[in-house]
């Protein structure tokens, strides 16, 4: 199947990708100034993880979308926002742990209450929430159009976290921290670095995802295959006792 | 649409009239709220009256919890989405009118709140147009995610639970709008706060529509 | 005349369990039909089928002429459920209720008092709020909705369950009544003797299936 | 007694065992208050530093609330309060056993809250132990004081909303005093925590006995 | 041989209503009573007031011996009740369930199997969470709790609703089991046919009181 060699080569460049940022963040590129030592690599995977957990979350935006739309509606768009949410979960998760790291030589703590981060925070439990919502047991139809809905609203925070710093600007005089990071001069190889970050872990996430997707996919044919069973036992069940 | 969203309004603001949960026990809860949490966080008035818009606010949203699982145990208990989908109303009607009769309770209860919190905090409720406008948007918006979000619970067996994981951190952003818009009030520059004002409209608007367009596929489920 | 209720193979699932497996059937419009079946057969997944609570997963259904899965909605104003739960307000009072229930389906709120003392639910139990009826009142109080109502569709789950010996016979009435009318009615009852005598067909259910007459009466 | 007791405790952490209530949504919830907190009280580090036992213990009284709300739904339904009494089980028993439930649910949401709470708010977790006693003393007041009032309020039709005005302000002396030792305990003087400890068990014991007296008369009455 | 329930003017309120209005009965032990009255009489109440759910306001009642005013909790082991509502957890299984009940009786558990598939709740049904269940299959559950336990009283309210026929057959067979046991058995039910049958006498209920026969059946 084309489909699967495509995902296949995904996968593969997804790594390479990820494999040469890493050398390349961790070799080759120079220490930059007025940064303790080293951690400005932390930059070439920091922001192209956040990156990708927006993507992931728009995603599963357009896939609630999609389903909730009548002409459109297929189960496969409620696996695909259930596939991405989970990754875009993971990746704010990740986003968080290496901002922490970056945090504690960068401001001398873990974390700080600013803006940004706490409603990235909050994005990962509001996503965390909307995987408990699709735990809940019950008919998938059901489950769909519950988590397509909470999806929707969930969603709304997106932009309010990429906002956040800007509007913290423009309605705050003095923000309580400086997100200095973002004027940094970025050049040369750095810049050629981060951007291979970007695509890598872009590729990185599609590949997840769609692993994710097929794997959501199986268990549902397997239920269907499960489901010609299940009719034939219940049918059985009126023939039984009789 | 609106001709049931009344229906439905007056229907729950009946039930409330009679048995007068939000005026007894969502009221006290909320006072209680910003007592406790005062104090969890020092007696301390210098910290405290910056403070206040903050508590007030998450008395404010605690409140709105309590208010729309109130809203939705209202409903044929066991049944209450049957009963929804049975009763041969329109989806955007009952929407608009269960949100809407959530949003009379909280200002009520932001009306008592807000002079608790005056008198407790020292806070001086100064720019008073602007700190009505805020709660109006801020509580439209907060009661319609609320009756989105109860929607979405009921029925299920753990609703206790997942209503509250769900409401609270989407209603976080308008949280801490309010708040924000409170404080430049509070601080005698209530203009500083259209800003943030203009934002909570946005988030007023935007869950509205979203309930309006989603309460019929929800409602239609199963 | 158009069938009122035309099943073909229709399938329901509550999550991967099918309560129905499969279920064609057609009544047509006028039709008391009685569904019969052992407990758990999928009598009251049928019933719930047919006013739209519970999705259709594969195969055909349409009530009334509205296609089940296409619009739901339009159904209801037409069809009238009487179910294992009563569907009412709690805190208001049987008079209140029935009212609500008049306005939410866009109808008059004449019919509320006179279908309230058809059901013997007049003077003191009339005001009481229905948290604090008895199971049998409660059950009158469902049952004088859909009088109130007239819903060209009746969907009874064992509407006999709780009434007393007066209420028996007056549901057996209002049976009657509504077929001379030419409503159509859908009831779940396991009280066959009775049932039998007021319905023109009978359906058996088992296994979520329909099943012809067994052998041995289940 | 504490054969049913143990009975009890087992069929709830059965059935959370298989819902998965608390992992899933309890604890993402108590996360979601400790950052709402945050948001409303502003970014300003000198104020949420020395906050963070306080905010800390109100995401964990938040949380007990869930907790108990859940411990009743799982009783079946309606009649939670009937069928506790036609149980043939020692009230006491019955009691013993639901807050155990709820104190070993609390006890793991609080671990993993803490190693959250510590980064959060670079908090130091020094003084382990009594961080670790406070905690649990703390917990057990708490579910006592949750689970009495959770059989107060089930089967009422207010369940929702009287719960958690009841269980607020009789539960704010625990937090208090919960906060106060960690405070003391985060402050490097852990020695300072032990007075708030041992009211702490004070407050345990009392709420305890009282649960083990008064929940058969409690469900006894009507 | 005592009364195993005896009532004296017992009254019983509902905040200020008199769900019972001074009832005096008595029922032997080992007998089988058939309680009838028209909806609202006060069956329910009168079988709450005696497994002590609803407090006795005034009059006197003991069942098996046990004064209602004083001690109501020792009474509970001997007294078993099948109500509207099947006091089941809904997320653990049949099975569980059952267990969960003989455990907390303090009986031995050994009873579980036999009593579930005496009620037809063998193989599947038993491993399915009894929120899953059929309404018919939730009162099976609850009658096979009764059956495993075997208690001394009987409190059965409307027991035959939702049971299909082999079920109302296997009701009327318990029953007549647990009377040849020597059992005391309370039936409230409005299928005076089938209860008449199986009964020892009959008892009037309306209007919170115990009356004669009326004349008018009700
Ligand atoms: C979705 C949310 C986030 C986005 C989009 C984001 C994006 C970025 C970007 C673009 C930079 C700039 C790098 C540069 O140009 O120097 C950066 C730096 C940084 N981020 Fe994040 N980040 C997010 C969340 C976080 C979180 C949650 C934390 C902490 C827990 C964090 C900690 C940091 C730190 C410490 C730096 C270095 C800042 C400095 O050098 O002053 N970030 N982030
Ligand atoms: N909580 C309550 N408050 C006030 N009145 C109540 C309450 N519960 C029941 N009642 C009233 O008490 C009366 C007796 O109720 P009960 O349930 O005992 O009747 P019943 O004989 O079992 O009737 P049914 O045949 O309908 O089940 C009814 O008229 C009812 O309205
Ligand atoms: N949510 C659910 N999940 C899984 N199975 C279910 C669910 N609800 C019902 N069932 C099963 O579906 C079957 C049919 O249930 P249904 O309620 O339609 O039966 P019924 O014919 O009405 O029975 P009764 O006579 O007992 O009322 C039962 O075997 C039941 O166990
Ligand atoms: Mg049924
Ligand atoms: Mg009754």
């Amino acid at each position: 199947m084309t489909g699967s060699k495509v995902l296949k080569a995904t996968g593969i460049l997804a790594l390479v990708g990820v494999a040469a940022t890493a050398w390349l963040g961790l070799w080759v590129t120079p220490d930059a100034v007025g940064f303790p030592h080293g951690l400005v690599r932390l930059l070439y995977i920091h922001p192209p993880m956040a990156w990708v957990a927006f993507v992931a979350y728009g995603m599963a935006f357009l896939s609630s979308m999609l389903y909730l739309w009548p002409r459109t509606r297929h189960i496969r768009f409620d696996r695909m926002a259930g596939a991405s949410a989970e990754v875009g979960v993971v990746f704010t998760g990740l986003t968080l742990a290496t901002g922490s790291i970056w945090g504690r030589p960068t401001w001398g703590v873990w974390w700080t209450w600013d803006p940004l981060l706490t409603t990235t925070a909050l994005l990962f439990v509001l996503y965390l929430g909307y995987l408990a919502l699709r735990r809940v047991p019950g008919d998938p139809e059901v489950v769909a159009r519950r988590s397509a809905i909470a999806a929707l609203i969930a969603f709304v925070d997106v932009p309010v976290v990429y906002f956040s710093v800007s509007w913290w600007r423009s309605l705050h005089q003095a923000p309580t921290i400086d997100f200095t990071g973002r004027h940094l001069y970025v050049h040369g190889s750095m810049a050629w670095t981060l951007l291979l970050g970007f695509v890598s872990f872009t590729l990185a996430y599609a590949w997840l995802t769609a692993h994710r997707y097929r794997l959501a996919g199986l268990q549902d044919s397997e239920a269907d295959e499960g489901l010609r069973y299940a009719l034939d036992e219940r049918r059985a069940e009126g023939l039984g006792p009789a | 649409m609106l001709r049931d969203a009344w229906l439905v309004a007056g229907k729950d603001l009946r039930i409330e009239a009679r048995s007068r949960v939000a005026l007894n026990q969502v009221v006290p809860f909320a006072a209680a709220v910003i007592l406790l949490f005062g104090l969890a966080l020092g007696p301390d008035r210098s910290v405290l009256a910056p403070a206040s818009a903050g508590l007030f606010w998450i008395a404010v949203l605690l409140s709105c919890l309590l208010a729309t699982q109130r809203s939705f145990a209202v409903e044929s208990a066991d049944g209450a989405r049957d009963g929804l989908r049975l009763s041969g109303l329109d989806p955007a009607g009952i929407f608009l009118g269960k949100a809407g009769a959530v949003v009379a309770e909280l200002l009520v209860l932001e009306a008592l709140l807000a002079l608790g919190v005056a008198v407790l905090y020292g806070a001086h409720l100064t720019g008073g147009l602007v700190l009505a406008a805020v709660c109006v948007t801020a509580t439209v918006g907060l009661a319609a995610v609320g009756i989105i979000y109860g929607a979405v619970a009921s029925g299920l067996r753990v609703k206790e639970t997942l209503l509250p994981l769900l409401f609270l951190p989407v209603a976080a952003p308008v949280l801490l709008a309010a708040t924000k818009a409170w404080d430049e009030a509070l601080a005698g520059t209530p203009s500083g706060g259209l800003g943030w004002l203009s934002l909570l409209a946005v988030f007023a608007v935007v869950y509205v529509t979203i309930g309006i367009v989603a309460f019929g596929p929800l409602l239609e489920e199963s | 005349m158009a069938p009122a209720v035309r099943l073909r193979e229709a399938v329901a699932l509550a999550g991967r369990f099918p309560l129905l497996a499969g279920v064609s059937l057609e009544i047509d419009e006028g039709e008391v039909a009685h569904v019969r079946g052992p407990n758990g057969a999928g009598k009251t997944s049928l019933l719930r089928l047919c006013c739209g609570l519970v999705p259709l997963h594969s195969g055909e259904a349409s009530v009334l002429g509205h296609d089940l899965a296409i619009d739901r909605r339009a159904l209801r104003k037409h069809v009238g459920m009487l179910g294992h739960q009563s569907l009412l307000y709690e805190e208001l009072t049987v008079e209140e209720n029935l009212r609500y229930a008049l306005r939410s389906f866009g109808l008059e709120i004449e019919q509320a008092g006179p279908a309230a003392a058809r059901l013997g639910l007049a003077g003191r139990v009339s005001a009481t709020p229905v948290g604090r009826l008895s199971a049998g009142q409660r059950r009158r109080t469902a049952l004088a909705v859909l009088v109130a109502r007239d819903p060209r569709l009746w969907l009874l789950d064992e509407p006999h369950a709780g009434l007393d010996q007066e209420g028996r016979e007056l549901l057996d009435e209002l049976i009657a009544e509504s077929r001379a009318k030419g409503r159509t009615v859908l009831l779940c009852s396991h009280e066959h003797e009775h049932a039998a005598a007021l319905s023109d067909r009978t359906v058996w259910l088992a296994g979520g299936q329909v099943v012809e007459e067994p052998a041995s009466v289940a």
